[in-house]
């Protein structure tokens, strides 16, 4: 049994180290990003492996997804080819690289076993009250999700507002603000296919219903398996980059708007931390979901990781759909 | 309402960000960011008055004690920087309404002010929590719009700086997040009370790996020489109000956070007994000084300058605290403080050149000061306290540390302190020499007088330099209190 | 004992050639992708700490006892957060830096401004 | 019981042979869209019959419904996305390799 698994895992290393070497190789830019693409998957499917579902489904949604959108957004706005490295800024980089991996093979000399259930991860008494006790205090049976929204859900909201900054900066940096509204479908940028491809569109309009569906199951669905707002609100994303990819910004841009993604980002973070101003107005300590309902602190703790996890969803929704549009909409005036 | 300080004083400036973004208008948005700043102020030095003479208050977010939730842990050691980084954004929203609508174009300077708002958040989460993870992730809120600030300065250098920034800064904030692995690893646990206690001795690799990697990821955030390539560009090139802030508070965090690691989370007996720390920071702190102010001196741009002038000053307070000896930790504290206020005060006069010359180009002030008499009154008066000019900030703290370094015999340290004061006043007197004794060049247009919000700024935080040279006893005596809280042990 | 700690090396590695993806290539856009390789490396250090043998994913159920740590995983799931947000914000200064210099090679650009009758 | 894991085996061994084709022929083949060709069986062939092997062995019908719905799902995403890739090369292009030169 760990034999497979060792297998396993080895041969998704191989995998691993192969789209790496290829990444440092290649000079042509779009496999390079591809190979980065395949290299987040494979490393979903070693977290797979290693259980961390929620982790895998994020990585998944995340690496190979956004943000390889987000790498060929880019390079179709830029240069896809790069320049041979000089050699003078490899000796460097090398005894860097070296140098911090020595530190790090010195270090795992005295780390703990791997997988070992003797490890000081798994005998602390965080171990026990979160598989455990968490059920009387929570009740939630996906723990990574009772983890994140409520005992560490202070850093859960400062998750939220590291997206949400990315939203605000990227925008600043390339947004189209007012004045500049949502161009008509006919200046449709790249990435509009118009006419003749019908198999696309059809097939685009058939799976769009079933994707902003699946978005919502794994918004609602975090509590008793691997998902929760976060994911949630990238493949609402991702249904979004698809249909602006099939039939382009303008009409994109009709049917969500920018200005309402503009509200909805900062209105997620508000959700977040509007939850702990409640609670704290209840007369708990901050997020502490307890104080929403007295009498049966379990609710309580259901209807705060219920709202928390909504105003996840909603940033990282509109961020996502924002960052996209910013580099899209870059394209079409540039 | 009081038990709940040490939360609303971050929760603030988080639930301003967004409300920045809905209000869209730049008044209102700064508005928002100023209020913000004055209540996070307010809220830091409520919590410094009511602080227990020598314990702390902890907070526990989500109502989960120490180590299953987060914990906010305030003692006399963070309500200390508290204080400083809510104080320097309060100068930042009076000095930033004129400076950011000069330098910044009106449709996107309410996104400025979210950004403003998020840094300070930041700046402040870090400071107050006592968990590790915690740590990094404020470290990326702050880091994160700290790049986005640095990229919106004038010319387009300011990009590539913003760039090198986010990578280097990246690279920093990935090496912290391997240490904390590692102390995880080790423990089972994130909360730098329960790290404290559960830590494996001294001869344990893996120990001795985490101390490093968060030593390194910090320093770069720190920018302590060697590892400082990425503060020039970014401290020359932001916007005027985003280098006021960012030279007042955000390094000095990174020492903090550098600090709360060393001394609470690993301890004294750990951090110091398995690597040589004490040699190691001093040699950067030595190296630190000599470069900076070395390199200060051949500087042709104003913020530049001083950018460099900060590397330097960052020796100074590392080589404080290496000493790990109660005077040396005080002389550390005490210099955050005199530094920023110093710092913050020619970064204001820098602002105020920018502002009405286009740029702070060292020979673009040749023969000002007749026509700025009180902008160049003020750079004076800053300058000298850079040197450490006796009756200045600068002096005191420097006194503090020569007294530290000579009490454990480290005299080519204290060399090195005086040799970096002379370059200082190399390059402070080059700017005099400019602005006093060189002709004016070129057509003399006339100057628009300076806004008033900005001379403001500027002149309360000389006055405030000059209050801290002239009496240091209640400063000293807060700096000892965190020296204390530190040494003592866990929190 | 099977080779106790192969999985830290297996993460260790990816990790040493993230790094000098990153410091070796003056491309931006390859630094970005360097960077991205360097953060999921730790992703793994990370997640290989909570595994636990014949461990299941921690989603509580009655005819299971045995589960892998659940925090390393709510770490990674915000230090994954963190990663596209650097992503998105390192690949926006891109396209603005490639717009005012017409490269994506920091070199190059650096080089630009250092010509004298640069602006 | 047996031959319904016998059978599962099959389609499972079937599937892992149609990948290996495809990643062979993605190597081997001469221009573009032929390599196309060869991934997209992969993606559809393969994985549909890995996925009906699996089908097989669910020990649920939660996870059969779920196996059965990745299953559509790759049927319409696999050759649409193929016939995206041809149609944008096409359209930028690019000709396929023919007759002679084909087979080097």
């Amino acid at each position: 049994m760990i034999g497979n698994v060792i297998l396993v895992d080895i041969a998704l290393f191989a995998i691993l180290l192969a789209a790496a070497l290829g990444i440092a190789h290649t000079r042509s830019l779009y496999s390079a990003a591809m190979l980065a693409g395949l290299f987040s998957l494979t490393c979903a499917s070693l977290f797979v492996v290693q259980d961390a579902v929620d982790v895998a489904f994020t990585e998944a949604a995340v690496g190979a997804g956004m943000s390889t959108v987000l790498f060929l957004g880019t390079l179709a706005l830029t240069h896809s080819r790069e320049r041979v490295t000089p050699p003078t800024r490899r000796v460097p980089a090398l005894l860097v690289a070296v140098g911090t991996g020595v530190l790090l093979i010195y270090a795992s000399l005295d780390l703990p076993p791997y997988a070992d259930p003797a490890n000081p991860v798994q005998q602390h008494p965080l171990t026990e009250r979160y598989l455990q006790t968490s059920q009387q205090e929570i009740g939630v049976p996906n723990v990574v999700t009772a983890v994140l929204a409520s005992y560490r859900g202070f850093d859960t909201l400062g998750e939220v507002a590291v997206i949400f900054t990315a939203g605000v900066a990227v925008l600043m940096l390339l947004g189209r603000l007012r004045g500049n509204a949502a161009g008509s479908p006919g200046t449709a940028p790249a990435g509009g296919l118009q006419g003749e491809h019908r198999v696309l569109r059809v097939v685009a309009k058939l799976l769009m219903p079933f994707i902003l569906l699946f978005a919502l199951y794994v918004q609602f669905h975090g509590d008793f398996g691997p998902g929760g707002g976060f994911q949630a609100g990238v493949i609402f994303a991702a249904g979004i980059v698809l249909y602006t990819l099939v039939f382009g910004l303008g009409h994109a841009r009709a049917v969500v708007t920018p200005g309402i993604l503009r509200m909805l980002l900062p209105l997620g973070l508000l959700l977040y931390a509007g939850v702990g101003v409640a609670t704290l107005l209840l007369g708990g300590a901050f997020l502490d979901y307890n104080a929403l309902s007295p009498q049966d602190p379990v609710q309580g703790q259901h209807l705060g990781i219920l709202l928390v996890e909504a105003g996840v969803g909603i940033t990282v929704a509109a961020a996502m759909i924002l960052l996209f549009y910013a580099f899209a909409g870059r394209g079409a005036r540039s | 309402m009081t038990a709940n300080l040490p939360a609303l004083q971050v929760l603030i400036p988080l639930l301003a960000a967004p409300l920045c973004v809905l209000l869209r208008t730049p008044n209102a948005a700064w508005a928002v960011f100023a209020a913000a700043s004055a209540c996070s102020f307010v809220f830091a030095i409520g919590l410094l008055l009511t602080l227990p003479a020598a314990g702390s208050i902890s907070y526990a977010m989500g109502g989960w004690p120490a180590p299953f939730g987060i914990v906010y842990v305030i003692d006399a050691a963070n309500a200390w920087m508290l204080v400083l980084v809510s104080g320097a954004a309060v100068a930042t929203a009076v000095y930033a309404r004129v400076s950011i609508a000069a330098e910044i174009e009106a449709r996107r300077i309410y996104l400025y002010y979210a950004c403003l708002c998020l840094c300070l958040t930041g700046l402040l989460g870090i400071v107050s929590t006592g968990d590790a993870f915690n740590i990094f992730v404020f470290l990326e809120i702050s880091s994160l719009s700290s790049y986005a600030l640095v990229a919106m300065g004038r010319s387009r250098r300011a990009l590539l700086s913003a760039f090198q920034y986010l990578v280097v800064g990246t690279i920093g904030g990935t090496f912290l997040l391997i240490g904390i692995g590692l102390a995880y690893a080790l423990t089972g646990t994130l909360n730098i009370a329960d790290l404290h206690a559960r830590l494996p001795g001294a001869d344990n690799r893996a120990l001795i790996a985490a101390i490093a990697f968060i030593g390194i990821g910090l320093s770069i955030k720190m920018a302590l020489v060697p590892l400082h390539a990425w503060l020039p560009g970014a401290y020359g090139e932001a916007p005027s109000a985003a280098s006021l802030f960012l030279a007042a508070c955000s390094t000095k965090v990174a020492v903090y956070a550098l600090l709360r690691f060393l001394f609470s989370a690993f301890g004294i007996e750990r951090s110091f007994a398995v690597l040589p720390l004490t040699q190691i920071g001093l040699l950067a702190g030595s190296l630190a000084m000599l470069v900076g102010a070395a390199m200060a001196c051949l500087q042709t741009d104003l913020k530049r300058l001083l950018a460099w002038s900060s590397i330097g000053q960052i020796g100074y307070i590392v080589a404080g605290f290496s000493l790990a000896t109660h005077d040396g930790l005080r002389a550390s504290f005490l210099h955050l403080l005199n530094h920023a206020v110093i710092k913050a005060a020619l970064f204001a006069v820098a602002g105020m050149l920018v502002l009405r010359l286009g740029s702070a180009r060292l020979e673009a002030l040749a023969g000002l000061r007749q026509r700025l008499p009180l902008v160049f009154a003020a750079l004076l008066l800053a300058g000298l306290g850079l040197i450490g000019m006796p009756l200045t900030a600068g002096f005191v703290s420097k006194w503090a540390l020569v007294q530290a370094l000579i009490a454990e015999a480290q005299w080519v340290i204290v060399g090195a302190v005086l040799v970096s004061s002379l370059l200082a006043v190399v390059y402070v007197g080059r700017v005099v020499e400019i602005a006093w004794f060189r002709e004016p060049s070129g057509a003399t247009t006339a100057i628009a007088p300076i806004p008033l919000s900005m001379q403001l700024v500027t002149w309360a935080l000389v006055l405030l330099s000059l209050w801290l040279g002239l009496d240091s006893a209640l400063p000293a005596q807060l700096a000892g209190n965190a020296a204390d809280a530190l040494l003592g042990g866990p929190r | 004992m099977i080779a106790s700690g192969y999985n830290y090396w297996m993460a260790m590695a990816l990790l040493i050639v993230g790094l000098y993806i990153l410091m070796s290539h003056a491309n931006m856009v390859k630094k970005l992708l360097g960077l991205s390789v360097f953060q999921m490396a730790v992703f793994m250090l990370y997640i290989s700490l909570g595994k636990v043998r014949f461990g299941t994913a921690p989603i509580l159920d009655s005819s299971i006892t045995v589960y892998s740590h659940p925090l390393p995983h709510v770490l990674i799931l915000t230090a994954i957060v963190v990663g596209i947000a650097t992503t998105a914000l390192g690949l926006a200064l891109v396209v603005r830096i490639h717009e005012a210099y017409g490269t994506t090679d920091e070199d190059e650009a650096l080089a630009l401004d250092r010509k004298p009758d640069a602006p | 019981m047996t031959v319904v894991l016998v059978a599962s085996w099959a389609l499972i061994t079937a599937g892992a042979v149609l990948a290996l084709t495809g990643a062979l022929g993605l190597f081997r083949l001469p221009d573009f869209y032929t390599r196309t060709h060869a991934a997209s069986i992969t993606d559809s062939a393969g994985a549909s019959l890995l996925l009906l092997g699996l089908l097989l062995q669910a020990e649920s019908f939660a996870v059969g419904i779920r196996l059965l719905l990745i299953m559509l799902f790759l049927l319409f995403t696999s050759p649409t996305a193929a016939h995206a890739l041809a149609q944008a090369a096409l359209k930028d292009g690019l000709k396929p390799v023919l007759g002679r030169a084909a087979r080097r």
